[in-house]
């Protein structure tokens, strides 16, 4: 019986353990992305800076929790009425003004603390000044796709967001700038920055500085829509050398190959061309994802699946089987037609 | 114990005036609703909701004007008997008046205030001679303050800091304001509550822990400040204020708190059902 | 003397247990649906919050069946998106609105010694309306896709951001069922909250001023001042919704001008002060069951009383903080975030407040009072989360992600369900005329706090490790997967827990042990009458003299009036 | 009545000494509260209009198409002042004299509506300004749309107890009833001095 209301209190504390064991692990050594990603490893200045407020805050409210729930114990202890045959009403006090303002006067202190930590935090992060060193990218978000505009380099990527590393000798940052083309998306890799929306007629900022390079996993954080969670978002932190080369081969035209003709020659027949683009053909689309440089991304459907050529012919075959209720339509494309179009697409560097 | 008889106090046959049952408020809900629901159905069953809504209201009408219809419920005698098996009632040692409000003197919420402003203003001193000793300018920790508030002040330099900023003196004015008076008024409110010697308690020993709690934490709140800051001068603004916070709220005598009126009436507002002659009956 | 006798003459005599013959049942149902009694009405309320909130569970089990593995094909992506939005609309607007008007209802006028609530017709009205619309928003499960196509439910999430919510991105008629049918329930509650409000204010007994309203009352009085405020800007939200979607207007169309941030500070207005018109009556019943089991007046009334309504007003301005990531300017941030963290000062006075009115006490741990306990360490917790996300910064992490989740259903389950539970488990004997097993409701009790510690202490951690809400599956190497099985295994606990409440419920009305007029020892007026009270509450017109009338009748040497 | 009783009021009257408790109008508090409820509605059709004044994409702007309604303006707002003399008449028991004050202040508001309707006649037929024409066009006619609703709910209200003053059945023990619609009536002509501001002034 005295254990009993007791275990509410513990298994709170147990969580907050947990989540101890979760922030120790992640902050001592995680260099570099997850696999999880935790906003416990950052690996950007505003991950960074939010992290180390993070654990400010949760220091000063972990202080409050054990104050108030160790005050809840005692008085859970201390004052349970002991047997039923107690016959009298304990002291009755109606309260006292002393006391009620001084647990007033303490958290408009604590809230005052807080605040200031807050909105130098916000400031600092928010209001950064842009260095003539940053690279500019434009984030459109479309129904279950990321589109990512390098304005200076002319690219057009998708999916899989390239940034160059940033050091503190060399800083590097990125800018992106975030639209929508549709409704409400949310551009959230926890690794490297706090989340910020994408909307339709309304412009948002935000930036980062890589510090260790590899691949960055995070996805869509606004609900979009049926396949809101199949709109998974992959920044790969490149090495200048990676970063160049990569951009070298976003530069270039589609490549044309004559063996494949029969496959583009069903793209550009059936309705692929309305939605898709591939440099130097046809195809203009817009609606869809870019596929100039198709097979340079790791990933189809927005990090649904694997980019293998299977997967890829599966994919077109019937979008449903890894992303139901996607906007790309099932084409209905014979066997041959499938096996065509996937070689043609299969050339797409 | 004794119960009551109550024989004649409603005898049967004496009834109870209550508004009647009636069905009009679900048809005419049911009305509004089907008048929604046909947006996205069909237009009939909106005119079909029209319809009972009109209806409804109508007869809804007719049963409260001219007279509300009500009916007549006999009542039932039955005695409730209000007993408590608790039949004594603990009370405190200290006094009479065993359910007061706890404490029944104390210093008035003004004293704390008064302490905070008072000793906001000692504080000032100490931290005045410190710009001018160190730096030679007493916008320098007036700018360290502010410094938490100027939204575009990362690494400054120590010119920055010791030039006059209007934006650096509004913001740490507002902070030194708004926390001298808060810790006075904390330091009023918590002063019955130490044991004797108020002022050594106030203001020696709190700013320590104050200043040892900001030691550890100033990093976060405030960077800029946290690089540049002459701890002892610190302890020495932070004693100065403590000693006269503590020494105006002493001064201050006690007086017995208010709770022998009414909050309301304490508070001076007027509200309609409130006894203003109140506070007077009760001895 | 100990005891005496009110003279209020009490329950009508018991009728003959009718048989269920047809004709009898017709009458009986009848009796129901014509009814413009309080305590009635109050019942029904209860009935139908208690109804939805099976409803609601069913659906949240089932969300989290699909989410206990990654990549899980348990339902459809669709499905699961409308689950989602229909889990969250069901527990806000049907059990959440409709518990508050259920307690008001049946106890407000009971505690303020009134015959009736102020306006006994619009009361029945209101409910009604809530209850066609509930139904009207289940219909589209139905009918969702027009009368003639095939039917769904709303699947936008329960706060329907715009643009998701114009015609081009959601086709159909789901959308217009969610805003046509909480329009109809909004009707509701505003008629509702006007009833309590003038009932309060209007029909309190001789010498029941304002500052000797229980506390249950004042609060209420504050949630329902600020339902009316709150309630009509969603209203007039929707009304824009629908204007957009069936004239043709621009309101949130991007395309054309219009802005889908605006949807979002219209919601939120709404939608934030709505948490606090969700809590203040679940604080409301914590302030009446937990000085009764620590034996002890409530610590601070005055401060009780003005804390509510700092609440009120401070959370009329904290709404864009549900909007960090949406892109404000930091000084408009900060705002934000100073306004949000100042809620946490008035709470904090009411938790503080609660543990001094049980220090010193002799705290009895019936039913009633486990709840309320479990209620005051979750609320402690559920406010210290609220904190972080009020930390901009890290509410830009947070956002969004299963540790808003959490947060948000330890205020919501934490906080509110305890309360209710509670609250039923305390006033069930007034009502019934029969207490609840208190070996059922311990059961009930320990089953429902360890599952829903396993559920939501763990919900937080998906959220610090990168999981947004609403996916309806996600990735096997992100490293959520352990986290969700254990997670909807606690849910699967609280069900139980649930089921055995519903069984209880039920065997007590039969079984139950009679309760008598006062079975808790208690002080408000409520317990003055019979248990179930008769249709006219009172024979005669009670009056009273301090905060707890029959404290001072059973204390007549030791009166509270003294001291007040 | 029973000793109980008699017990009961001699506790009390130690305590209460003969106050009067009195409490507000149930009635009255109703309909501050339906205001507010109604004000909050208000507030936000009328900050979707600020927001969206010269947001439109493309034309006609207010500027081209509104004009001024100053008779309208002065006839609902000076019915504001009939139906307070009305008030004052049933107060005192004149029924005539309220009929007649009553009668007139439905006459203006009448007027209103149909000078609302004529032009949103122009609006539509000479100026193609529709609902889903811009946005000025969704903000406008919502804006104007929901207080003109509010006019005809009033509209009819009064003219309820026109037929009841007609027919005879309004007496003085009414007034408190009748000041209670009125307040209604002086909430919809306070809310057209806003949305005449906005609409007509600030937006164009």
């Amino acid at each position: 019986m005295l254990a009993k209301c007791f275990r509410c209190v513990n298994c709170a504390a147990r969580s907050l353990c947990l989540l101890a064991v979760f922030l120790a692990s992640h902050a001592l050594f995680a260099e570099g992305p997850l696999s999880t990603p935790s906003i416990f490893a950052p690996a950007s200045t505003p991950a960074s800076s939010i992290y180390e407020l993070s654990l400010f805050v949760l220091a000063i409210t972990g202080g409050i929790f054990v104050t108030v729930a160790g005050l809840i114990a005692y008085v859970i202890f201390r004052f349970r009425q002991h047997g039923q045959d107690d016959v009298s009403e304990p002291a009755q006090i109606y309260g006292s003004t002393q006391v009620e303002l001084a647990w007033t006067v303490i958290p408009v202190l604590i809230v005052v603390v807080l605040f200031l930590t807050t909105a130098r935090m916000i400031f600092a992060i928010q209001d950064a000044p842009k260095p003539k060193s940053a690279l500019d990218v434009t984030v459109v978000g479309h129904q279950f796709w990321w589109e990512f505009n390098y304005p200076k380099l002319g690219i057009r990527a998708v999916n899989e967001l390239h940034v160059p590393l940033s050091s503190p000798q060399d800083p590097k940052p990125t800018f992106l700038t975030l639209l929508s083309a549709d409704v409400m998306h949310s551009f959230w890799v926890p690794q490297l920055s706090g989340k910020i929306d994408l909307i339709p007629n309304h412009v948002n900022n935000l930036w980062i500085d890589p510090q260790h390079p590899g691949l960055y996993v995070g996805q869509c954080g606004q609900f979009c829509g049926v396949q809101h969670a199949k709109m998974l978002l992959r920044v790969y932190v490149d090495t200048p050398e990676q970063f160049a080369a990569w951009v070298k081969n976003q530069q270039q035209p589609a490549v044309s190959d004559d063996r494949v003709a029969e496959g583009r020659h069903v793209f550009e027949t059936q309705a692929c061309m309305n939605c898709h683009t591939v440099t130097g053909t046809a195809a203009t689309g817009r609606f869809g994802p870019d596929l100039t440089h198709l097979m340079s991304r790791d990933t189809l459907a927005s990090g649904a699946t694997t980019n293998t050529p299977e997967n890829l012919r599966e994919w077109t075959r019937n979008p449903d089987t890894y992303k139901p209720g996607s906007l790309m339509p099932a084409m209905q494309l014979s066997d041959q037609q499938l096996d065509q179009v996937t070689a043609y697409l299969a050339t797409l560097r | 114990m004794e119960t009551h008889e109550q024989s004649n106090s409603s005898p049967h046959g004496e009834t109870i005036h209550l508004p009647a049952p009636t069905a009009w408020p679900i048809v005419m809900a049911f009305g509004v609703t089907l008048i929604f629901a046909g947006f996205v159905t069909n237009m009939i069953v909106s005119i079909l909701g029209a319809v009972f809504f009109v209806t409804s209201a109508v007869g809804w009408f007719r049963q409260v004007l001219p007279h509300e219809a009500h009916e007549d419920l006999p009542v039932e005698a039955h005695d409730i008997t209000i007993a408590s098996t608790r039949t004594h009632v603990t009370r405190i040692e200290i006094s009479e008046e065993h359910r007061a409000h706890l404490p029944v003197e104390t210093y008035p919420i003004l004293s704390g205030i008064k302490g905070g402003i008072a000793g906001g203003i000692a504080m000032i001193f100490p931290a005045l001679l410190y710009g001018i000793l160190s730096h030679h300018s007493i916008w320098y920790p007036v700018n360290l303050l502010g410094g938490a508030g100027v939204a575009n002040w990362s690494n400054p330099t120590t010119q920055d800091i010791a030039a006059f900023h209007i934006q650096g003196l509004i913001v740490a004015t507002i902070i030194h304001i708004a926390t001298s008076v808060l810790v006075g008024l904390l330091y009023g409110a918590m002063l019955p509550m130490l044991p004797r010697h108020p002022i050594v308690l106030g203001g020696i020993i709190a700013p320590l822990l104050w200043t040892g709690l900001l030691h550890s934490t100033l990093g976060i709140i405030n960077p800029v400040l946290d690089d540049r800051i002459a701890w002892g001068w610190f302890v020495v603004s932070q004693v100065a204020f403590g000693m006269v916070a503590g020494f105006v709220v002493a001064r201050q005598g006690k007086i017995r708190t208010g709770q022998s009126m009414p909050f309301v009436l304490r508070m001076g507002i007027e509200a309609s059902g409130l006894h203003s002659g109140e506070g007077e009956d009760r001895h | 003397m100990a005891d005496s006798t009110y003279p209020m003459p009490g329950s009508l005599a018991e009728a003959p247990r009718q048989r269920w013959s047809q004709a009898a049942i017709l009458e009986w149902l009848h009796s129901w649906v014509t009814t413009v009694d309080h305590k009635k009405l109050g019942i029904l309320y209860m009935l139908y919050s208690i109804f939805f909130l099976l409803v609601g569970g069913v659906e949240a089990i089932l969300i989290r069946i699909q989410l206990m593995q990654p990549n899980l094909h348990f339902i459809s992506p669709q499905v699961f998106n409308r689950l989602f939005t229909m889990h969250g609309t069901t527990m806000v607007f049907l059990v959440g609105m409709t518990y508050i008007f259920g307690f008001a209802n049946y106890l407000i006028p009971l505690m303020i010694g009134a015959r009736d609530m102020a306006f006994p017709r619009l009361n029945a009205l209101s409910f009604w309306l809530t209850f066609f619309g509930g139904l009207l928003l289940y219909y589209s499960f139905i009918g969702g896709g027009g009368l003639y196509g095939q039917g769904n439910a709303p699947d936008v999430g329960w706060w329907a951001y715009a643009p998701l919510t114009s015609r081009a991105f959601t086709p159909g008629h789901s959308t217009d069922y969610w805003a046509l049918s909480l329009i109809v329930t909004g009707f509701g509650t505003i008629g509702a909250s006007v009833n309590v409000v003038a009932t309060a204010l209007c029909m309190r007994c001789k010498g029941m001023t304002l500052m000797r309203l229980p506390l249950f009352v004042w609060l209420n009085v504050v949630t329902s001042a600020l339902a009316l405020i709150t309630i009509t800007p969603l209203t007039a939200a929707q009304i824009m919704l629908l204007i957009d979607r069936y004239l043709g207007g621009h309101f949130f169309d991007t395309q054309a001008g219009g802005s889908a941030v605006v949807w979002a500070h219209f919601f939120w207005i709404f939608g934030h002060p709505e948490v606090y018109v969700l809590v203040l009556p679940a604080f409301a019943i914590a302030n009446e069951v937990i000085p009764v089991f620590s034996r002890k007046a409530i610590f601070g009334y005055p401060a009780m009383a003005a804390a509510s309504v700092a609440i009120a007003f401070v959370s009329l301005g904290v709404w864009a903080h549900h909007m960090f990531t949406i892109g404000m300017t930091s000084v408009g941030n900060a705002f934000f975030v100073l306004s949000t963290m100042l809620v946490g000062i008035p709470t904090g006075i009411k938790i503080f407040n609660w543990i001094a009115t049980m220090w010193g006490g002799k705290i009895r741990f019936a039913t009633p009072m486990l709840f309320c306990t479990g209620f005051l360490v979750q609320f402690l917790l559920a406010g210290l989360t609220g904190i972080m996300l009020s930390v901009a910064p890290w509410d830009w992490q947070l956002h969004n992600s299963y540790f808003v989740i959490a947060h948000f259903h330890y205020v919501l389950v934490g906080g509110i369900v305890f309360c209710i539970f509670a609250g039923i488990y305390y006033w069930y004997p007034k009502v019934t005329g029969r207490m609840l097993s208190e070996t059922l409701g311990k059961w009930h009790f320990w089953l429902f706090v360890i599952g829903f510690h396993i559920t939501f202490d763990l919900m937080h951690i998906p959220g610090l490790l990168g999981m947004p809400r609403s996916i309806y599956t996600y990735e096997a190497n992100r490293g959520w997967g352990t986290l969700n099985m254990i997670i909807s295994i606690g849910g699967l606990i609280q069900a139980v827990a649930v089921l055995v409440f519903a069984v209880n419920l039920v065997w007590s009305y039969f079984k139950g042990k009679e309760a008598g007029n006062d079975p808790w020892d208690a002080w408000t007026l409520e317990w003055a009458a019979a248990s179930p009270p008769p249709a006219y509450n009172f024979a005669t017109d009670p009056v009273v003299t301090s905060r707890r009338p029959l404290w001072d009748l059973k204390h007549p040497e030791d009166p509270d009036w003294k001291y007040e | 009545m029973s000793e109980g009783v008699e017990a009961m009021s001699t506790i009390a009257l130690v305590q209460e000494p003969e106050h009067a408790f009195t409490q507000p109008s149930k009635g009255r508090v109703a309909m501050f509260c339906v205001i507010i409820a109604e004000s909050a509605i208000f507030t936000i059709f009328v900050v979707a209009y600020i927001y969206n004044i010269g947001k439109s994409l493309y034309g006609p702007t207010p500027r081209q198409v509104l004009e001024i309604p100053i008779f309208n303006s002065i006839c609902l707002l000076s019915s504001s002042l009939t139906i307070w003399l009305s008030e004052h008449a049933i107060e005192r028991g004149k029924v005539k004299s309220f009929g007649l004050w009553w009668g007139l202040t439905f006459v203006l508001g009448a007027i209103f509506l149909a000078g609302t309707g004529v032009e949103w006649h122009k609006l539509i037929y000479e100026d193609g300004l529709t609902i889903s024409t811009n946005l000025f066009g969704t903000t406008f006619y919502s804006l104007v749309g929901l207080h003109a609703s509010h006019v005809i709910i009033g509209l009819i209200a009064l003219l309820t107890v026109l037929l009841f003053t007609v027919t005879g059945h309004v007496r003085q023990e009414h007034a408190e009833r009748i000041q209670i619609l009125a307040l209604y009536w002086h909430f919809v002509d306070a809310v057209w001095i806003i949305v005449f501001t906005v609409v007509y002034i600030l937006g164009r």
